[in-house]
């Protein structure tokens, strides 16, 4: 393993640190324990949104804390979720008065970790509410596992309770925008090699010079199979098939058409695949109004890409062109 | 060994040094069907927990030691496993009371709260492959063991080799909980790492209610 | 070599047509010639900006395609400086009769290139300035060499020119301001593996297990020497006391701290590599005033970073500043 | 084989086959002590090369057709060798007049005008690790064949050998121009794929002036 880093351990700790230096203008770091959060403080009588979960995905999700979107965000050890202490911290560092939403991907850990923040939040008179993103439709949501996972939609969920908070909308209307989204919400992903957890040391799996890890999710974890290499644009249709079959996108619909990089795949890759993708929908009647393409929910050094469909409504869209202030995604500020 | 807070202490302080050297074993394990930190999560928190019950008062009992490494695990570990162990840390303080001695009876409540509180938070039934197949065997060993009059000592060591057998057991089963149940098929062949882990904790309970703190 | 692609041949076609669909609120793609344009058309009596060269360090050069930074820019095949016909036809596309600045990275091929479509287009009646970049210390710029290489710094060039055009300095203006970004200017970069050109199928360079190219320039070219790899730490200090004795930077002074991604660099590292180049800069009682972090001028999937200094003056931080909407740098819109 | 515009054709053919075969082989060498994409530059360039005098009429002049090559090469190739070599077909479609055949002292003056056209455009002297490398000793070659009084093939052949051999003796040195400037000493023992491809160049052309133009 080569990697540009210290001692594993404090791997978190230091990124963390370098995270709340370069973007002092927006955010606070508090350390012990580890939250990031808006550097101005709460607004009496807004909603405020927290997330988290391990680290190793970024920008997600301290990159999206700031206006428009997160109030704080509470990275875990790399691919770990983080604890209830500092979900709490973050809650009680944030909470306005009217309330804090979690916005949770649906992970064993980062469910029960959240709960147990909830718990410990409501005792101490927060009302908190809880939004799971389960965009993954690589893997079934059946009695026979632990329910789709949280990707890259998650951000898009962020971006929708975010504005939605900042428009001043109480508690219960921000986590019903959030749930909307995250029903209007789905994502497959592909991978060609795996990243290396620090501590770890090793990939997280080993593909063969020809394969593909074919539904790949966010940890490494495996998707629906391996495969092998094909053209980028077949690879394409295979995931885009998967994430609107699953969706129900039918002709008329309009859709935020979201490419997302793994953290090791170079930016040109990103948007022929866009480009194929934008195609398809459009053969399929599908209009493709909202765009994005980057590298938002990583997973380390992951070479590969997600595609995220957005079935938009009015109101969706509308709060997804909302200005937004957040060290990765800034527009109208 | 009697079973009092020594013991507690001891079995602590046997755990935190398994789970270090395991570590990398543990973490391979998950790595092959999870993503590789079940180690690394149990050495960090089991690191806080020896700090923390190197500060405790001398009289503590039984249940205080052990709701210690509940808070800690809690608050130290994340992922599946914090939340998923230290309930059932948690639980297993509820179950003694204010016990200053263990007898067979309260090691068979014991580990009984404790699996409890595993289900309880992550909703895992026998044979979904995680830590509920190592403790659950552990649980039936140990009762069957104290029914027929075991000595305290004895129902440990059956409940530990119970959890081991459980353990393996969990091999050839596909997942149904946890990231290893987004492999399907891929996940047969691969012992799961938080059963193994569940495992090596009984262990030393019983190792250590032995009196045989053996460096491994 | 896996990537994902189709045909390697079509791989900055595609790209740039697929960046022209995700981007066309911002943008216009011209296919045969290949240039991006700004979506508006030339502002008459105002200057503007054309840069260019080899595709594989996205987002530079299409990425900082709008308000308030490049009018146009031209990739070329991957690495390799594109023809004088895209450059100038890129050049009457945006000329608005106040002249044309070329930003061109100091490469034989780019300084070739970019200097016979300057002498086409004055022929036909444009004005046109240029100014090479030339950042990266690793290479001494002296008669044995092609010069310094052109590399992060390209980014603040463009950035500082790009404000100076916006707010209507003529040419001679905005290619003064250029030369100072570029003198305040400097870069140096490590590389821990090379990215792979998709039609060679092979890592630009091979390194071992623990070596490192200290030095790297953006197209894997070697740099000072292949040492062993050491903490970030370490390597950080090397490349910033490279930076700033090259650049003269001396307790007082204000600077941007740029730290940039060469594309297969998971986020974390990056700012664990910030947090220690803030930190010593401090110490030396430079003030950090303005900080970027992030992938900005790759290396296809290289991993490694880059760190780049500028130094500021009132002048460059209000232009540094200063408002641009483009995919890849927005702020202040 | 006279050397009058279906030689021209011929010579632009056999370069396009060459440099198709030798692709992978310049790029090579290009990956060595540069970015890689040597190959490919010329390799597009040539194809689009042929194309396009495909379509040239029957008449075409020698100057003609190498001042196509000239600006097809400035406008498809990019790179340090587009304009290089495109300014060398440039200047030596200028040098060649309106002449409808090259004798020796024509041959002569073409390969004097292509190489000062590079050294114009790229500043290189000899020794600096860069095509001047292959050209000038193909000069100096041919002039001294010329002088002696070698038929035109004759004078192609002696410089194309002198290439050859220019291009192999590039190994040794350490460049001082183009990207592999940057190599420093970790630039020796590797060949200039810009010399070597333009020794394959003048190759083409003594292979095409003898009439052998056979499939290598
Ligand atoms: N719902 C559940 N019930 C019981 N145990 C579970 C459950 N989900 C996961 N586990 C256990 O947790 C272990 C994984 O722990 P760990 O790797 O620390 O957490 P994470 O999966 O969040 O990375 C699994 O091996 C399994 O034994
Ligand atoms: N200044 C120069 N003068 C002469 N030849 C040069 C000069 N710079 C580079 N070259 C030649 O160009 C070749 C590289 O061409 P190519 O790989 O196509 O361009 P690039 O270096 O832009 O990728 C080198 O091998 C060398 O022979
Ligand atoms: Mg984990
Ligand atoms: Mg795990
Ligand atoms: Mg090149
Ligand atoms: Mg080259």
């Amino acid at each position: 393993m080569k990697k540009l880093i210290n001692d594993p351990a404090d791997v978190v700790a230091e990124a963390v640190a370098g995270f709340g230096a370069a973007h002092a203008d927006l955010v606070v770091v508090s350390h012990d324990p580890t939250f990031v959060r808006r550097a101005e403080g709460p607004t009496p009588g807004r909603v405020a949104i927290v997330s988290g979960g391990g680290s190793g995905h970024e920008p997600l999700h301290a990159g999206f804390v700031g206006y428009g979107m997160l109030s704080a965000a509470v990275p875990g050890p790399v691919f770990t979720s983080p604890t209830p202490d500092p979900i709490l911290a973050a809650t009680s560092a944030v909470d306005g008065g009217a309330g804090v939403l979690y916005i949770v991907k649906n992970y064993t850990g980062d469910v029960l970790n959240f709960e147990t923040a909830a718990d410990l939040a409501e005792a101490d008179g927060i009302t908190v509410e809880s939004v799971l993103v389960d965009d993954d439709v690589a893997v079934k949501d059946s009695l026979f596992t632990a329910g789709r996972r949280g990707v890259a939609g998650t951000v898009v969920v962020e971006k929708i309770a975010g504005a939605s908070a900042e428009r001043g909308d109480d508690l219960a209307t921000v986590a019903a925008l959030a749930r909307r989204a995250v029903a209007a919400t789905r994502s497959m992903g592909v991978a060609l090699a795996a990243g290396t957890v620090p501590h770890a040391g090793e990939p997280g799996f080993v593909l063969g010079d020809d394969e593909i890890e074919f539904g790949v999710g966010i940890h490494g974890e495996p998707g629906r199979e391996r495969m092998p290499l094909e053209p980028v644009d077949a690879i394409v249709e295979r995931l885009l098939s998967a994430v609107t079959d699953d969706l129900g996108v039918a002709a008329g619909d309009r859709v935020l058409l979201f490419v997302n990089g793994m953290g090791g795949t170079p930016s040109i890759e990103l948007y022929i695949a866009y480009r194929r993708a934008a195609e398809l929908l459009s053969e399929q009647g599908v209009t493709v109004a909202r765009s994005l393409v980057g590298d938002y929910v990583t997973s380390l050094e992951m070479q590969g890409l997600s595609i995220t469909v957005t079935r938009l409504d009015d109101e969706l869209t509308e709060l997804w062109d909302a200005p937004v202030e957040t060290a990765a995604l800034r527009r109208g500020r | 060994m009697t079973l009092d807070s020594t013991w507690v202490r001891a079995w602590i302080e046997r755990t935190a040094e398994v789970l270090t050297t395991e570590r990398h074993t543990l973490s391979e394990l998950d790595r092959q069907i999870g993503d590789g930190d079940h180690g690394e999560n149990l050495a960090r928190g089991f690191a806080a927990v020896r700090e923390r019950i190197g500060q405790t008062p001398d009289d503590a009992t039984p249940a205080t030691l052990v709701k210690l490494v509940a808070t800690t695990l809690i608050s130290t570990v994340g992922g599946a496993a914090g939340p998923l162990l230290g309930t059932a840390y948690l639980k297993g303080a509820a179950a003694l009371g204010d016990a200053s001695e263990l007898d067979a009876r309260a090691v068979v409540a014991l580990l009984t709260a404790a699996r409890d509180g595993v289900v309880l938070r992550g909703k895992a039934e026998t044979g979904d492959k995680t830590m509920v197949d190592a403790w659950t065997p552990a649980v039936d060993a140990a009762a069957a063991a104290a029914e027929s009059g075991a000595t305290p000592a004895d129902v440990l060591r059956a409940a530990a080799d119970a959890a081991a057998e459980g353990a393996a057991a969990t091999e050839p089963l596909v997942a149904r909980k946890g990231r290893a149940s987004y492999l399907g098929d891929r996940a047969i062949g691969h012992r799961d790492p938080g059963a193994q882990s569940s495992s090596l904790i009984i262990t030393a309970a019983a190792d250590t209610a032995a009196g045989s703190n053996k460096e491994s």
